[in-house]
């Protein structure tokens, strides 16, 4: 039974990974889990400089999610490479190292740094606010967009790049066109959407800065129709994400498209839940008569859309 | 690199018993064979309260007592999941735990503190039964009386009893900061010769910030997602530094001197 | 104690109300429900032509929401006039009748046909597809969003018109700014989001047609997000809806600004809900000493923003 | 307009049984006397299968028996919402109903023929408990042989019993309509001096379309948001006409020649 997966020229051997910011630097668990059996890990976002994140509260429970603010707290590049990374290169699986910046400079000297260490592939994540912009997010607009990948694909050789984008105040698809038309190798979606809650006993935010990023369960059918539109409009291959919950919510990317998919929140609920994922990926394929789990991706679009 | 004495598996517990203690508490008894035989005072077991992802992320609670499989918790009734915990009379409990770092070993020459509100009393009572502590001290404050049960089981971990209400209908009329206050005016706590372990709701806590900040220890109860370290939610500003702890893996008992309450 | 509202001219004796689809015409379940304490009524979507709707299933589960794809059933103009809008003005609280069409005339007729019938306001649902454009829908695109309000203004006199939006594949700000340029008395946040589940066991969408409406709590961070934002952006008063599940739930829908909230799917777990809400918000004003609800409203938004 | 005889009240039930019948079906006991006392045989009720909102919509079931404040379900676990019910042991239960359209009085001069897949026995059986019906019969398919319990119940409302397992680990080996075929050439069964009442899975229905159309009536058991007339969620198509009727108000028994299966 074949679970490998071709993902831009990634070999993972199977299309489970976790998402950026739900398993810290990767090397976190140690002992306690298994990762090698994953089929990749994303990095926490890295940024040029360290940052140290966002006062609490930064998480708020809503139904069947999770908002989040954490800040995108990090060690900064330097540390990254130094501490993390030389440990995160010895567990054998690939790594994504997910970037992000304020300026679009931020972008470059994080994919020259990464190139010359050799990470096996970037994730750029554009729901971060443009300092130059108001904070308006870099995924909001799709020359903004654009331009941070011709940057990092410039710099950036030793492996793929994805690009990770989020829907919200924006219609995805220009912008994902627009990534895809300016060398983005591939597309990971979906980012959190920008949500909120109140707590109306005290009349405060219940996450002070007010807007989080919501993931977990409840998004799941809103990120898989969004990735089933846009698997008809590019090319590149797509990483599905948002609120996978089981091994059925995570087939459900891959048969409208996903070469792979990433679980994020329900790691916190559940830190066995890629393994299950995988045992049960497999005895489904079992089941089912499937021998190669790329018979499944994309089983769900109609033939004129298939790639 | 060190790992964390954790255990990731989650564990089907099954419920024995589900004891209403007045005062919006009640007692949780688990059995739960993997973890009860691992957790050492101070750590914490993350319970998923129902099946399905409403409520989505666990709730982490204190472990009040492990013995011979069993756990035992002291919850209180303030939102969405423990109110379905306390409606959960039978049937099996999902678990994870135990989690965080135990508290540390008690030192054997200088007399410990423990001061707690409301369920915060749980961790610490282990602490005190789990160690052999040559003295120490007991201070609970709450709203209102404690009922017998848990005064007599706090009386079974501690000879030094001390105990506030806010209605004054059990021991010192007043808030907990006051007693302590009290006590150290009489001498019955002697803060020079004393560890301190706190437990509590946040005002409680900065209430107590004029304990010694070397000798005090408090356990944290902020919102966690995780409870193991990868979501960087439950974060604890460092005092006088720039950055967060994390209180599920670097906590939940952080020295008052290197935190901000 | 005032719970009194003044939407865009209409006077509401609080601020709660069903949502459209989630309530048939508002005269289906007579003396089981005391519908006169609402505050207002929200009918079904109503057409110029009877529309059988979509063959089953037409409801799919997912964590904390609902799919659905009703395919916007309903008898068409002429029998809701006759048949369910006779009864429904004898209820006493103002009826908002929820519009849609498949061209740009089809909002034409509706608006000069209940302008005749008296209707006391208008909601235009702009999350229909626009036939003329390949089935995008009228909301993706501000431009004509902005036609049909004022083709529909300009024939419907008798009462404010709302215009209903959701935020799929759109700058909804943007399209909501055209909306009030184009006279809209008022705005509906949010129509559901466009979601899919799949049933991987028998490799078929549990919706036929694929793509559905998302609603119920798990979107209640997302639509409250909206309105929060939304208001910043514009005057004309705001409903707000999506996910609201309690009094809670509704009342940081007026923290943020929203006038009115209208609730939906969770009509169907709890007909008596809307009830609940009512007695639990004077519950709520009594314990903070909050005389008028006017008061609550747009508190959680900053000072620069408030109309 | 005449309202349906439903009751929009969520009731909190009481659970006082959960009994496994084996073949992956329960039997659920609930005291709900506001219900108990209205429901008619045909009628189901809405079933929170627990809180918050993860199941979200509630569950219908059929009403299985009625008597002295207390109702009985038999449940067949299929998928999440059934999973939890049948964990659920004890406590309290949202439950709305009765809902839907009850069977209509049963003819006195005509056999009353009803046959049942799995738990689609369940509203059948409470028909013919409740009226005294002089000549009925009943017909049950399933995989394997019904537990002795369910089979005892069945003969306690009738005296006529065929029943058909697919594994032939009792009475008739085969599907349910081999068995009413065979029934039919026997004379055992006249179609034209019986009426039809049916119950079960899609497949099941569907292989019985021969019954006399004007004769037989469809009990339908489809998705449902709300139960009670306001989300047109569950549509079943009219018969050689346009449009859709609703299950739940103006079902969910419908006669076989106005719907297509
Ligand atoms: C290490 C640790 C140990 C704990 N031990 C115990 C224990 O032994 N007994 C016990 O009863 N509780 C304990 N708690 C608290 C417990 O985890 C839950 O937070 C509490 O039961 C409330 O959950 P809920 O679902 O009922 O409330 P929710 O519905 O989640 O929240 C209700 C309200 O309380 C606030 N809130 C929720 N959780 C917290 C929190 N942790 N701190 C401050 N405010 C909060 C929310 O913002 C909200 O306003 C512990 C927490 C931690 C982190
Ligand atoms: C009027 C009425 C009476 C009913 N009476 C009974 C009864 O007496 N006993 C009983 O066991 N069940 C009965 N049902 C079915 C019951 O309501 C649930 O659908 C069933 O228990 C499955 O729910 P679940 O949450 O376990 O499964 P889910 O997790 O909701 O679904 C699991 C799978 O089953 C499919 N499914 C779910 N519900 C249905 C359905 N109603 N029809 C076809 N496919 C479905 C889903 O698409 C999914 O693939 C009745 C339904 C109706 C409408
Ligand atoms: C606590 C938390 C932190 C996150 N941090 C990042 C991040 O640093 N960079 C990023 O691209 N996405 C981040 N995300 C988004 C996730 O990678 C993922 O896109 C999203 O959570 C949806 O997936 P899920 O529902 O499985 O969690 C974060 C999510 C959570 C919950
Ligand atoms: C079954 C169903 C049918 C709906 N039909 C309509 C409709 O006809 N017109 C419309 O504008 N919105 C329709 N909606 C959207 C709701 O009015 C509302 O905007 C959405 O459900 C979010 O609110 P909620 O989460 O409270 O349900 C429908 C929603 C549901 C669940
Ligand atoms: S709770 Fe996740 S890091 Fe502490
Ligand atoms: S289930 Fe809602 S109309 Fe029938």
């Amino acid at each position: 039974m074949n679970l490998e997966v071709d993902l831009a020229g990634l070999r993972l051997k199977n299309p489970f990974m976790v998402a950026s910011g739900t398993f810290a630097y990767g090397i976190e668990l140690g002992i306690h889990l298994p990762v090698e059996k994953f089929g990749a890990i994303v990095t926490k976002g890295i940024s040029v400089n360290e940052r140290e994140g966002n006062p609490p509260e930064r998480i708020a429970e809503t139904p069947c999610g999770l908002l989040n603010s954490i800040g995108l707290e990090n060690v900064g590049l330097k540390r990254f490479l130094k501490g993390k990374w030389s440990k995160l290169k010895t567990i054998g699986i690939p790594v994504i190292v997910n970037i992000f910046g304020e300026k679009e400079e931020d972008f470059e000297v994080l994919a020259e740094e990464l190139e010359k260490a050799g990470v096996d592939a970037l994730e750029i994540n554009l729901s971060c606010p443009n300092v130059k912009k108001g904070g308006m997010q870099f995924g909001q607009n799709s020359k903004i967009a654009g331009r941070i990948v011709e940057i990092v694909k410039k710099k950036f050789k030793s492996g793929p790049v994805f690009v990770k984008l989020a829907p919200n105040f924006v219609n995805i698809i220009d912008v994902a066109k627009e990534c895809e038309k300016k060398g983005a190798d591939g597309l990971t979606l979906i980012n959190t959407l920008m949500g909120m809650a109140i707590d109306v006993e005290n009349k405060r935010f219940k996450i002070p800065s007010g807007v989080a990023g919501l993931s977990g369960p409840a998004i799941h059918p809103v990120a898989l129709y969004i990735v089933y539109k846009v698997y008809q409009e590019v090319k590149i291959p797509i990483i599905g994400v948002g609120g996978i919950y089981d091994y059925a919510s995570a087939l459900e990317f891959l048969m409208v498209g996903a070469k792979a998919v990433q679980i994020g929140t329900m790691l916190f609920v559940n830190p066995q839940i890629i393994l299950e994922i995988i045992d049960k990926t497999k005895e489904y394929m079992r089941r089912k008569n499937i021998s190669d789990i790329n018979q499944i991706i994309g089983c769900m679009q109609i033939r004129k859309y298939r790639r | 690199m060190t790992w964390p004495e954790i255990y990731l598996n989650p564990v089907q517990g099954e419920i024995l018993n589900n004891i209403d203690l007045g005062d919006g508490m009640f007692q949780l008894v688990v059995s739960a064979q993997e973890i009860a035989d691992r957790v050492k005072p101070g750590q914490f077991v993350s319970i998923k309260v129902q099946e399905g992802f409403h409520p989505l992320i666990r709730r982490p609670y204190s472990v009040w007592n492990a013995e011979e499989g069993t756990l035992e918790f002291l919850i209180k009734v303030v939102g969405t999941g423990s109110k379905i915990l306390y409606g959960r009379k039978r049937g099996k409990i999902d678990m994870l735990g135990p989690l965080g770092k135990p508290f540390p070993e008690p030192p054997y020459d200088t007399d410990v503190v423990v001061i707690a509100g409301g369920t915060g009393i749980a961790p610490l009572m282990f602490y005190l039964k789990y160690h052999s502590i040559p003295k120490s001290i007991l201070i609970y404050g709450a709203k209102t009386s404690p009922s017998d049960y848990l005064y007599s089981r706090m009386q079974e971990v501690c000879d030094n009893i001390f105990i506030s209400t806010e209605d004054g209908s059990f021991g010192y009329k007043g808030l907990v900061s006051e007693l302590v206050e009290e006590l150290i005016k009489t001498k019955e706590v002697v803060p020079e010769k004393s560890i301190f372990f706190l437990c509590g709701p946040h005002g409680m806590l900065k209430s107590l910030d004029f304990l010694p900040h070397e000798r005090t220890y408090v356990s944290m109860e902020g919102v966690m997602a995780c409870g193991f370290g990868i979501c960087m939610g439950c974060a604890v500003k460092k005092r006088n530094k720039k950055g967060y702890f994390r209180t599920c893996v670097e906590g939940p008992l952080f020295k008052l001197k290197d935190i901000e309450l």
